[in-house]
Order: structure tokens, then sequence, then C-alpha cells
């Protein structure tokens, strides 16, 4: 019987070398429940486990946790996402308990957007720890079973440890060696930054490959449907980190009025197939942004329905 | 009622804005007697406080007549003081004066704005009326 | 050697600056003027380009008439030269006296006059609306009537200019160059006249627009901007009707034409002064083909002993006139030890007035027309605290005579535009022992009333009770020169430095000496550049006293005339030199383009290029059939807003050179103006007649240029014709702009560039080779584009004032600087960081800012910007600029 | 040293609209030499307040005084003969110079003229960048000399995060980011193993998050 690390649906499906395919969920402004359920049922049976955010872009959304739980009762896997900007180290040990207690069992640590881009730039921010302590932090209280401090958890959380890569952000020669120092912190699965030049991403999975990471951990590649041109030149000169080529966008203008939506999509599927077939890639990170209805047609045409079970 | 005629500082380069001057009064403008002008070897010597000084002793304006950028003798004597100016009018905004009130001024060799840009702004000025 | 005094004939601006040169070279000049006065033609002048001309010249007058070294004699005739070089003797007329003076040299600066145009019936000059454009320019001067028609007295609606009226025509008047000085002064007339009254229409007739000098091309667009009307037409006949005149042409399309101005100005040429050609007949000296003195490279005639500078050896401007002056005084200083009338005096010690009452001396300088100002003056100045109010001509020698009379302590200096008098008030307090920054001065300008006059003076008087200028210093002279740049113009002013006697370091960036010259066979009139270069670069290498620093860069530079402290890094190391003078000659490059092919096909050429090729290859165009020069590549357009003077004259002297290589190759010239301005005409005439084809283009219209079956196809649009003409062609060579070497030599001598990044030329104007800080020389490509010979006369004139300063024993420093007081800084590196000049440092020593007062040029940006109020410029105090508003608004 | 920034004159107005006399203190330290507090800006502000009460018709009478420095209490003492003649004053230190003199003279109205902002240097004239955030325990040395504690906009002290962008912050693009810099530093000086060392979480117990700080040197203290 294989050894499980939290035994959520997602880390079975990959140790069972399926390509796994994971959605994600914003959790609403409110405490719109229906919202969230209706959320829910676009993602059901199309992804095996779903990304719930933490106040994602800094902005005030429903708790990530919270939102988790939401979404256990609907029968899905949810990934528990935590940002360093907001908890310091006792909160956040607290609260990892406190989804551990709720059985939640994956968990993505992030350094979180600046605050001075969201709803609250005026607020004062935390940064007790880093993205990688947190790594470290919550393997320590899984592996180890111990706080921060060193003193004995009783009955520590089991947690699937997710980490984000970002390949296109600067300085690249030094991305492959950040993933490195998320994995040796304690990441067992990696979910990038949506890709949408693959010609650099190539490149980046070569190195990843030839220093052998991926045999150390799962990288689910992230794909993001372009909604319009206006989203891709948003996307393009907007959102830190991002790199859209041109082509990219030319492709989306060259589809004609009203049509940039499909193109945007069959562009992601297109780019799901290559994916597939990339060495080092374990899955993909479906990440479509207030647009979770169309996950189910992307899912399909890019042949990864039905979704596998493992047991 | 008596006319409101502004009482201004105006301090000049002795170099450049004197060769405006020559075409002012080529141009046979004249400047009215309640402009008071102060000659100084580059405008990059004047300070922010004497800039702030003369609205204090009863000025309504204060401006400064000096060379184009590209030909200050002192290379940057007037860049400086166009600086001071910018930031003489924030503090005049704030205290609820109007920051027209304190300009700075390129003049150019061959154009006979000297005097120009003083009728310009004693009419500005008189527009707004008495500071106190 | 020979050892003697030097006669200077003719007093207009070439004759003043030659004898003001000489002299201060050491030597006793006669300066011999047949008028009344000294000053030439320019006291006719309205303006001279761009600003007024009076008070300029008069410094100049005033420095010659007081000069104990210049002899100068007015009308005053030179009756007979008898004798030879060393030892001539002269005899002279003066009102019908005769008188006899000894003199080693002769200095011809005869100047010119105007050619007079009543020989062209046409022209119909004896109407009295048709004026030559110095009768109009008389018009214009300032305190005159303003500008009307003669005939009647009414203010004029249409005023046109005639240019090439005596030049550029060999049919009828005999002057086959041209004046090169007509284009701008019709574009300054017509421009004045704008600026006085912006309703009256004015137009110029010409053929080419010469806007080839430095700034000029900006003034012709800025002319164009305000309306002046250019017509590009040859006008031969002026119609009278009534008061008005007609003027019929056609256009370049072959349009007829007419209009009727109100007043015609034919632009007359320049003729050599009738006067001063009799006199160098009568000295057997050689005349050219146009009847102007004969001279060498160095001012030099014929006969060994006598020299000529300025318009009487070709047409000239001022700024050029100057150069040659101030050239021909290095000459002369090569050739004859001086001899000095009188040594010069030492002035008094500087005296401590600090318990001194003040005693304040308040003179004035106007222009005779103004009678108002000075019954203002006399009024206004009755009351107040002065010991002596006087008017004065001879600046420097009436304000020291009446400080020793009067014992006055401090001066009010007022006039109409004080700061191009300031060196003389200075050196008037000086030579009375006192300070010489204790002076104020009011501007006479724009003062209409008694109360603002006075208001003035008052305030001048209490800023000299309340500030005095810090003590001044003497600091001897480093006798030494440094030259930056190896061309030519810097070699040749390495050269005349050293010979005169002083050490010379000569810096060039690259790893060899002579620059662009070594590829430029000859100059338009034939001199072997090359060959030159070497002889310099030679002449250089055996000298004991210069020191070569090839690959070598200047890091940074402090300091006045009389003392620099320059950095210089050679192969990485840093080399710190002392001089007291530095010649900058860093030169310029053809612009590069990628219009017209260049790049693509190999059979384009740029400029620089073909004068290459030509040089190592002259082979290649024996089989060249058919060659284009397109003129202005890149070059007078938004880009590069002037003109590269030499492009024109280079490419009608390289077509002729390429007819002599293959008679029978087609070439054709594609311009937008011919600008072979002076005498560079004759070879313009010259390759019309052998067949070389002048198309002319507009910028909204350029020539094309394509490559097909290993030709080049030129298509252009011919004006004449009205229609695109397609040119086979083998070679193209594209004339673009020559953009100077002086983006960062300007910013580490803290000197100004104008708008097009040439060094800009001193304030205090008439000193065409100064740059805007006193001891630093601007010369060559890097001041203006100019040819060969010009670049010569401008390292020469460079020279020659270097050599002024050299042999000076000290500098006086001080007064109008900074201070610091080491008790209040904070050692915060503000003055470090905001000193334009880089002279502030940290002395750890004191544990305080420094500012060597030496090296301080008095701008006070540090005082602004010190936020400990730790620097302190007495001469512009705190308390006083703080107090000016209390004190001017008192009611 | 010490970088601060002068209050919008209104604000200072505001704060002292009630009173007749003021007297505007300067400090030669810090202050003077980031141009916010010295002789210079206390006559600004001086001269500023007596325009502005002026134009409000209401009259005020201001002292100018520049002390050595505010942090230090003798010189605060230099205060003594004059601060009677006035209600209130108005100090251009840094925080601690209005606390120094509220302290000395309990009776008196003490206003702050400026904001204190960090601890930096001058980059260039009229530039200031913050180096350092006082956080009691210096880290720098692991950084290629760069403290990622003060310039990084999180405090990350592993590696940059993925807001990294041209070399600048996703905060802003005036903002370097310095991670950038400190990863090009030690990658050029061959350090890869040590930015791939994990670095643990931080203790801020040395930084204010202990509590406020005092310092006693028992080899100097009395």
């Amino acid at each position: 019987m294989t050894e499980y690390k939290s035994g959520s649906n997602l880390e079975k499906v990959l140790k069972a070398g399926h390509f796994a395919v994971t959605g994600e969920c914003g959790p609403p402004r409110g405490a719109n429940v229906e919202l969230v359920r209706k959320k829910a049922q676009y993602l059901k049976g199309y992804v095996d486990a779903v990304n719930v955010t933490d106040n994602q872009t800094a902005v005030v959304r429903l708790s990530s946790w919270a939102t988790c739980l939401i979404l256990k009762q609907e029968g899905l896997d949810p990934t528990f996402q935590m940002v360093c900007r907001d908890r310091n180290r006792l909160a956040m040990q607290s609260d990892i308990l406190g989804v551990a207690a709720h059985g939640i069992k994956n968990m993505l640590c992030l350094s979180g957007d600046h605050q001075t881009f969201g709803d609250h730039p005026e607020a004062k921010n935390v940064y007790d720890i880093d993205s990688i302590q947190l790594i470290s932090m919550v393997k320590k209280m899984r592996d180890e079973g111990k706080f921060l401090n060193g003193e004995p958890i009783d009955v520590p959380p089991k947690l699937f440890i997710g980490a984000a890569c970002n390949p296109f952000a600067e300085p690249y020669e030094f991305r492959v060696y950040r993933l490195a120092k998320k994995i040796n912190a304690g990441a067992d699965f990696i979910q990038t930054q949506c890709i949408f030049n693959m010609k650099r991403f190539r490149e980046f999975m070569k190195r990843v490959v030839d220093m052998g990471l991926h045999e150390r951990c799962y990288i689910l590649a992230g794909i993001t449907p372009l909604k319009s041109v206006g989203m891709a030149r948003y996307m393009a000169t907007k959102v830190p980190g991002m790199d859209v080529p041109e082509e990219i966008i030319k492709r989306l203008k060259g589809a004609g009025k009203g049509k940039a939506a499909e193109e945007g999509i069959k562009i992601a599927v297109e780019q799901i197939q290559e994916l597939k077939e990339m060495e080092g890639i374990a899955g993909i990170h479906l990440m479509a942004i207030e647009w979770e209805e169309r996950v189910p047609e992307i899912v399909k045409a890019a042949g990864l329905y039905p979704r596998p079970k493992v047991d | 009622m008596q006319e409101f005629r502004p009482k201004i500082i105006a301090f000049y380069c002795s170099n450049c804005a004197s060769s405006a001057a020559d075409v002012s009064e080529r141009m046979k403008q004249k400047i009215s007697e309640n402009v008071k002008i102060v000659p100084v070897p580059c405008t990059g010597r004047i300070e922010i406080l004497h800039l702030l000084k003369p609205f204090e002793k009863g000025a309504d304006a204060v401006c400064v007549l000096g060379c184009q950028e590209d030909s200050c003798q002192y290379i940057r004597g007037i860049i400086q003081v166009k600086k001071r100016v910018e930031h003489v009018k924030k503090i005049l905004e704030k205290i609820g004066i109007e920051p027209e009130r304190i300009e700075v001024f390129s003049l150019s060799a061959s154009k006979g704005d000297f005097v120009d840009v003083i009728n310009k702004m004693i009419d500005k000025v008189k527009n707004l009326g008495p500071i106190y | 050697m020979q050892k003697g005094k030097i006669l200077v004939i003719g007093g207009g601006i070439s004759g003043i600056e030659a004898s003001l040169q000489l002299s201060s070279l050491g030597y006793g000049v006669y300066l011999v003027e047949r008028s009344g006065d000294l000053g030439g033609k320019i006291p006719d002048l309205h303006r001279i380009y761009p600003i007024c001309s009076c008070c300029k010249l008069n410094t100049k007058v005033f420095s010659c008439k007081q000069d104990p070294n210049i002899k100068v004699m007015l009308n005053t005739e030179v009756e007979s030269i008898e004798g030879e070089f060393g030892k001539f003797e002269v005899t002279l007329k003066e009102d019908g006296n005769f008188s006899k003076i000894n003199v080693a040299g002769i200095v011809i600066s005869g100047g010119f006059e105007p050619f007079d145009p009543s020989v062209y019936e046409n022209y119909a000059y004896s109407h009295p609306n048709v004026l030559t454009s110095l009768e109009y320019e008389k018009m214009q001067k300032p305190f005159s009537e303003g500008i009307k028609r003669p005939s009647d007295g009414k203010v004029p609606e249409r005023i046109a200019w005639i240019q090439c009226v005596g030049s550029r025509d060999i049919n009828r008047c005999d002057a086959p160059y041209c004046s090169s000085v007509c284009c701008m002064y019709a574009l300054k007339e017509a421009l004045n006249t704008k600026e006085i009254n912006e309703k009256i229409d004015t137009a110029i007739f010409y053929m080419d627009m010469r806007a080839h000098g430095k700034g000029f091309e900006r003034y012709m667009n800025d002319a164009l901007e305000k309306g002046v009307r250019l017509v590009r037409c040859r006008i031969h006949t002026v119609e009278p009707n009534g008061d008005r005149l007609i003027l019929r042409y056609v256009d370049e399309k072959g349009e007829p034409y007419k209009e009727e101005f109100d007043l015609v100005v034919l632009s007359v040429g320049l003729r050599p002064s009738k006067e001063t050609v009799e006199i160098a007949k009568k000295l057997n000296l050689e005349l050219d083909e146009a009847g102007f003195i004969k001279t060498d490279l160095f001012g030099r005639t014929n006969v060994s002993g006598i020299f000529a500078c300025g318009s009487v050896c070709g047409p000239c401007d001022i700024n050029q006139a100057i150069v040659q002056a101030d050239s021909v005084a290095l000459t002369v200083s090569s050739l004859i030890e001086p001899e000095p009338f009188s040594s010069p005096e030492r002035p008094p010690e500087i005296r401590d007035i600090k318990d001194e009452e003040p005693k304040i001396l308040f003179a004035y300088h106007i222009c005779p027309e103004m009678k108002e100002a000075e019954e203002r003056i006399e009024r206004v100045t009755k009351d107040l605290d002065l010991v002596k109010v006087l008017k004065v001509e001879d600046i420097k020698g009436e304000i020291s005579s009446s400080i020793k009379e009067t014992s006055a302590n401090r001066v009010i200096f007022a006039s109409c535009t004080p700061s191009v008098h300031k060196k003389t008030v200075e050196e008037a307090l000086r030579s009375c022992g006192l300070n010489p920054y204790l002076y104020e001065t009011v501007d006479l300008r724009l003062i209409e009333t008694d109360e603002q006059l006075k208001e003035r003076i008052l305030y001048a008087i209490y800023r000299l009770k309340k500030d005095l200028p810090l003590p001044v210093t003497e600091i001897p002279v480093e006798k030494h020169a440094l030259v930056i740049g190896g061309g030519l113009s810097g070699l040749e002013a390495a050269v005349n430095i050293s010979e005169a006697g002083y050490p010379v370091t000569i810096v060039e960036k690259t790893g060899r000496l002579g620059g662009h010259a070594l590829y430029v066979k000859e100059t338009w009139d034939g001199m072997d550049i090359k060959g030159y270069v070497r002889e310099l670069i030679s002449k250089l290498e055996k000298s004991e006293r210069v020191n070569i620093m090839l690959n070598t860069e200047v890091e940074r530079s402090i300091g006045t005339a009389g003392r620099f402290l320059t950095t210089l890094v050679q192969d990485g190391k840093r080399i710190q030199i002392r001089h007291a003078v530095t010649v900058i000659a860093t030169g310029g490059e053809v612009a590069r383009t990628d219009e017209y092919l260049y790049g693509k096909s190999d059979k384009v050429y740029l400029w620089s290029e073909l004068s290459k090729k030509l040089l190592e290859e002259p082979e290649f165009f024996k089989s060249i059939k058919s060659a284009v020069f397109i003129q202005c590549v890149g070059s007078r357009d938004k880009d590069h807003p002037y003109c590269s003077n030499i492009c024109c004259s280079f490419s009608v002297k390289t077509a002729l050179e390429l007819k002599k290589l293959n008679p029978d190759m087609d070439i054709y010239i594609i311009n937008r103006d011919i600008r072979t301005f002076g005498m560079k005409e004759i070879l313009y005439r010259e390759a019309r007649k052998s067949g070389i084809v002048f198309i002319r283009y507009d910028l909204e219209r350029r020539p094309k240029v394509e490559e097909k079956d290993g030709k080049l196809n030129i298509t252009v649009f011919d004006p004449i014709l009205q229609r695109d003409i397609l040119i086979e062609a083998d070679l193209l060579s594209l004339q673009t702009a020559i953009e100077p070497n002086t983006n960062e030599i300007s910013e580490i001598f803290g000197i100004a560039v104008d708008q097009d990044g040439f060094f800009r030329e001193s304030p205090e104007k008439m000193k065409p080779v100064d740059s805007t800080k006193e001891g630093i020389f601007v010369i060559g490509i890097a001041n203006y584009p100019k040819d060969a010979k010009e670049c010569i006369e401008q390292a020469r004139a460079a020279s020659s004032r270097a050599i002024s300063i050299l042999k000076k024993e000290s500098i006086v420093k001080g007064g109008a600087v900074a201070e610091v007081d080491p008790g209040k800084c904070a050692v915060c590196c503000t003055c470090v960081r905001t000193c334009p000049f880089h002279v502030p440092y940290i002395d750890h020593s004191r544990g305080a800012a420094y500012i060597d007062p030496a090296l301080c040029v008095g701008c006070g940006i540090c005082v602004a910007e010190c936020p400990g109020k730790a620097i302190k410029m007495p001469y512009l105090s705190d308390q006083m600029l703080l107090q000016t508003a209390e004190i001017l608004l008192k009611e | 040293m010490i970088v601060a920034e002068q209050k919008p004159i209104n604000e200072i107005l505001d704060m002292i609209k009630d009173l007749k006399k003021v007297l505007v203190v300067g400090c030669k330290g810090c202050v003077t030499v980031c141009n916010v507090g010295g002789e210079k800006e206390v006559s600004i502000l001086a001269t500023s307040i007596r325009i502005a009460r002026k134009k409000q018709k209401k009259e005020v009478e201001v002292g100018e005084k520049v002390l050595e420095r505010q942090c230090d209490p003798e010189y605060i003492e230099e205060l003594k003969d004059i601060i009677d003649d006035y209600e209130g004053v108005i100090s251009l230190a840094c925080g601690v110079g209005p606390q120094f003199i509220a302290e000395r003279f309990p009776e008196k109205l003490v206003f702050p003229a400026v904001n204190t902002k960090f601890i930096g240097g001058a980059i260039e004239h009229g530039v200031w960048a913050e180096r350092c955030a006082g956080c009691g325990e210096c880290v720098i040395h692991y950084y290629g000399g760069m403290c990622p504690i003060a310039r990084c906009s999180k405090s990350l002290m592993n590696g940059p995060c993925g807001g990294s962008n041209h070399g600048k912050c996703e905060v802003s693009p005036e903002i370097d980011c310095i991670w950038d810099k400190i990863v090009r530093k030690l990658m050029a000086q061959g350090r890869l193993d040590d930015l791939l060392k994990i670095r643990p979480p931080k203790s801020w117990l040395t930084a204010r998050d202990g509590g406020p700080r005092k310092m006693v040197r028992e080899e100097l203290a009395k």
C-alpha cells in the first residue's frame, strides 16, 4: 500500500501517475455561500483538486479555509492557500491546525501580493516569515510533529504541501534555483504561474529536468484561458511577472470580433496538449479566472475527461 | 476707490535677462514703478527664503527673470531656482495664497519679453487683488 | 630676430583687435585711422547679429585709446612707407602735418567699402526709396525716427531686399566672389523690421540663401517663422512707379510675377577699401583677382614684414575679422621681438577699506542720443549720498582718475548694458588699489521715471554700504597650456603656444595625432592639408616643451584663467596637470545616415569615406561614368537645424577633381542651396562651366535612390523642368551633417554649448574663440564646422589669446566668491554635489568643506543649497537679500 | 542618518491655530543634512507662518532657534531662557526632538513639524533612500551586503517573489527589487550555494516587536 503524506485526492492521483488537473476558485467578497456552491458545481468531476485563494491580490474575500470547507461539503478536494502577508507565525500555525482538523488535505504556501495592490493599501503587513520558511514550517509540523519553536504538537496536521513557481519573473536564471529551494524546504507539488510564453517555459523545464527536480516533486503547469484581447494586454502590461508574447495577442486579434474568447480557449487546449507530452510535467493547474463555467469544456477538449478515481 | 497697484519684487539675472531687457527697451516698452527689480549675478543664488520674505514684507508678487535653461553661464543656476520657485508655490498654496503670485521666467535674448512677462504678471496679480 | 614696434593701418574692428592683441603680447602699436574715430563700419550698424553693437565695440575702442602701448592716431593717413622688414620708416599725415615713425612691421587692416550700386542703372538707385543695406541700417538705429519711406516719410507697408548687388557677378561689377555677409544682414534687417513693426511685409529676393555660419540657420528659420518672405530669383530691374517700386521676376518654374514695394534695399557686396588698396599697390603687395590683398595662411603678404587681416583680404564677417586679427598678431610675434612704449605698470597693493567711511562715486556711460537719461541722472543724483557724479566716455580712465581725485572707495556704474562693462570697471578699481569688486551696477534700461532711477541707485548704495566683498588675492599664473584634441586645430594651437616658449600638454583620445585632416587631400584652394598636419606633428614630436598624451581622456577639470587643475586618464592611470589656459579642439564627426541606401549599396559613400578613397585609390574613379552628390543629408532639418558650412564647397571641389581624373564623367550635385560663400564662389562658377549639373531639391521632395542591375537609379524632381528626372549613377556621395564632439567635454569644463551642441562663445561677445569661461578657448569643428584654413586661423587666434594670459605673472581672485564657515559646516557634501564646476571638496584637516577662491566662479549656487547656512557670499549676503523687500517696498 | 520630511504647512498651522506666540526650533543634526530642519528651514517655516497668519488676520509672534542637536538634553536646556516667551514650541527635529523638549518643559505645548521617515542616506543630492529597518540583528552579510528586511517590500529572506519585474519591485517601478540585486551579485561572486541555503525565520525579539527598546552600556553608564 502506498504511503501518503496526507492522502488527498490530488496526492493520490499524482502518485498513481495520472496527469493531474487542478482548478481554482476565488472566494466571494461576502458570505455568499451559494456562489461558492455554484462554482463548485462547474468544477466537480473535472478537476482533481481546487485551490482556494487567500485574499488574492490583497482584496478582502471570504477566508480560504472557510471556503475550503464548503467545497469539501460539495465533494471536492480543496487546496487551502495561505499567504505570509496577513498572519504572523502564531496565526499561521493555528490556522494550519484548523484546516487539518476539518479534513482539508492540501495546502499551498505563498508570499502573497503586496497589500498596496489591494483594497486596503493602508494596512500594515506582517511578513513575519516568508513563503519558503512557511513551507518548512508546515513540513516540520507534519513530519516532525513540532511547532516552529520545537515544541511537540498533539496530533500533527497531515497536509500535501504545495508551492508556487513563476518561471517568467526575473531574474530568470535564478528561478530554477528558487524552485529547488522550495523543494528542499519541503514542497510536494508545485503550481506554476500562468504560462503564455511556451518557448521560455520549455527552456525552463529543460533546466528543471536536467537538475532532476521533477523527480522530487510534482510540477503542475499553470494555464489561464484568455477571454479577450483586453485581458491579454492587461496581463502583459499590468500584472507583475507575467509574460504574454505579442503573437498570442495577435492571434486573439486575428480571430475577429466576438471570437477572441473561443480562440483563447483553443490556445489553452493546444497548450495543454503540448504540456501533456512535456517531460517533467505532472499535470496542469487551470486558472479560469471568473470563468469557471468553461472549465469542463476545456478539460474535455484536452482529452482529460473523465478524471481518474484512485483509492 | 483707488485702483489696486500690485507691488512686485523681480529678481533678475544681470547676465542673461540683460539682453532681453535690451530688446524690450528697443521696443519702447515700459515697466511699472511698482515693480522693484533686483539684479543678482545668477538666479541660482536666490533661496526659498529670499523668495518668501517679500510676501511677509508686503509684496503682492515675486518673480525671477533668468536665462534659458541651456544658456546659463553657471550651467545650473536657472534650473535650481526654478525648483525653488516650485517649492515656494507649494508653500503659498497651502497657506491659502495663490501660487501664481510667484513665477520664474526664462527670458530669451532675442525676444523682448522682459517687460512682457512683468506686465503679464502685473495683470495677473491685479486680477488676484491684494493678499492681505 | 627683428625687434620693434608695429604699425596698424585702419581702425576698424580688425585693426582694433590686432592692436589690442599686439599690445597684450608686448608691442608698442601705432594705430592709424583716416577718419575721426575708431570702429570702422560697425558704429553705423543697427545691431550686430544678434545683439546691439555700440557698447561692445566701445569697450574695445576705449581699451585701445587707454592702452599706454597703443598710440591711436585719428584723421591720419599714411603718406609713404620706406625701408624694409625690421626697419620701416613711415611718414604720416595728420591735418596737413607730417610726422615720421619707425616700426619693425606693418599690419594692414583697411577693411572694406560697400559696393556702389549707382553703376547699375537697372536698380534705380537714384530713386529716393531705393537704399543700400547700410543706409537702411542707419535708419533702423535706436533713437532714430524709425522706419520711414524717404520720399514722403510714410511708414512703408512693403520692403524688398535684393541680394547679390555687386556680388557673384562678373559681367557688370567684376565681383566673381560671394560677399558672404549679405544674406545674414538682409535677414537681420528684415527680422528687425518685423520686430519693430510686424505689419510690414518683408521679402528677400535671393539666389542661394547662405546661412552657413554658427547659429545662422536657426536665425533664418526664426526669420521665416516671423513672416520674412524668401523669394528665390535674381531681380534684374527695379521700376519706379511714383513713390513705389515695381519688381518683376520669374520664379523657378518660369512663372512671371510683379510686386510693388515702398522701399527697396540693395544688399550690396563688400569691396576692399580703395585707399588701402592704393597703399598696397605702392608697397607692391600682390592682390587677388577681385582686388583684395593676398596673404598666406598666417596673414603674411608677399612683402616681408607686412601683414594683413580682415575684410581687406576678402569678404568676412566681424567674428572672422577678429579671428584673423588675433591670428596675425601671433604671426607678428613669431617674427618680431616686441618693443613696448612703456612697460606695464603694476597696480598698487589692494588696501583694506573695512574701517573707512563709505565714499561712493557714481559714474555713468550712455549713448550720445540719450539726453533725457542724462538729465534724469543729474536730477536724481543731486541729493544722494555720493561723492561725485560723472559721465564717462573712457570708462577705465575717467573712473580711476575720479577715484583718485575724490578718494572714493566704492563705485556705482550705470549704463544701458552694465554687464558688458564689468571687467573695465573692475580694472579701474584695481588700478586705484581697491578691491575690484567694490562696485554696483545700475541698468539704465527700462527706467521711465526719476523715482525708478532713484530707487535703483538707493538700492545700490545700500548694498555697497552693507556688503563688502571678500579680500582678493593674487595667484601666480601656471605657465602651462593644455590642448585637448590632436586634430588640425589642436595641433596648430599646440605648436604655436610651444613655439612662444610655454610648455604644452596635448591630449588625444585616440592612438594617433592628425584627426580627420589626415584624410583630406587639400583645401578648396589647393593647400596640402595632410602635409601641413604631418609637419605640425613632427614639430611637436621634436619639441622639448610639448608633452603628447595619446589614448588619453579628460576626467575632470576645475579652475579659471590662470589656474586650472585637470585630471587626465591614460591607460587607466590618472594624471593631474596644472595649467593657465585650456584650448579645446575636440572636433566633430560626420553623421551617419540610413537614407539613400547608405550601408546597403557599396556605391553609396559618406563624404568622409569618399574623401579617403579619393586619397588612397584615385585610380578607382577613372572608370566611373556618372557620379552624384546629395547635399544636406540629414542636415538643415529638424534634427540638425544648422548648416555644416563646408559640405557645398567639398562637393564642388571634389566634383571638379573627379572631372580632372575623368573628364567624361557626368556629375550631378543635388542641393538645397549652394553655399560656396566668399572666394569659394569662384570654384562654383568653374564647376558650372565644366559641365557639372546642379539640381535643387526641397525637403518636401527629396531625391529617391534605388539600386538596379548594378547601377544606382536616382530620381529627383527638377524644379526648372518641373518634372522628375532619372540619373543612372555609379557612385553616390552623401553630404551629411557634421556633429560636434562636445558633450562630455562641455560638462567636464563647465562651458556651455549652443542648441546644436557646438561650443558657445563668451557672453562678452566679439570674442569668437573664447568659451563661456575665461581662459578656455574653443576652436575648430567643435566650435562650428569650418574649412581647414579657418580652423588654422581660429587655432592661431586662440593661441594668441592664450599666450597673452600665459604672459601674465598673476591673476586676481576673490571678491565675488563663496566661502565656507568651518564652524557651521556639517560636512554634508551638498556643496560638493551641487557645484556645477566641482570646486568644493571636504578638507579633512579642517573638518569642513573648502572652496578654493581661485577656482570659484561666484555663482552662489552652493550658498543657496547649503543646508547648514555655512557658506557665505559676502558680495551678496543673505542679510542683504532678505532685507531687499523691506528696503524697496518702503512706502 | 535619520531621514525626515516636512509636514504640510497647513497641518502645522492647524496645530498652532489657537496660539499667539510660538517658537520654531531646528536641529543641526540629521535634519539639517537632509534639508528639513536646519537654520534654513526654521526661517522658511517661521516666515510661512507669519505670512499665513497675516493673511488670516490673526496676530502671531514667531521665534526662531536652532539647536546643536535635539537628541541630547544639554542642548534642549538652551531653550530655558527663551521658552517662557512662547506658548508652544514647533520642533523640526526627528521624532526624538519634540519628545525631549516635551519631557524637559512639561508645561509647554510641543508640536512636530516633520515626519520622521527612515534610516537611510543620500544616494544623490536631494534623493534619500532607506537602508536599515533597525531590526536589532544585522544579517546583511548573507545577502551581499544588502538588507532584504529593510529593502524588500515583503522582507523576504529566501529569494525574490514572483513580482520582481525588470529589476523593480511589484509594488512600484520606483522601488528597486533588492532581491534582483542580491541574486545577481551573489551569482556573480559565485556564491550560489549561499543563495540556496534556506534562511530560517528571523527572531523579531530584537526589533521593536520586542517592545520599546533601550540600551544601557555598562561601561559607559553612570
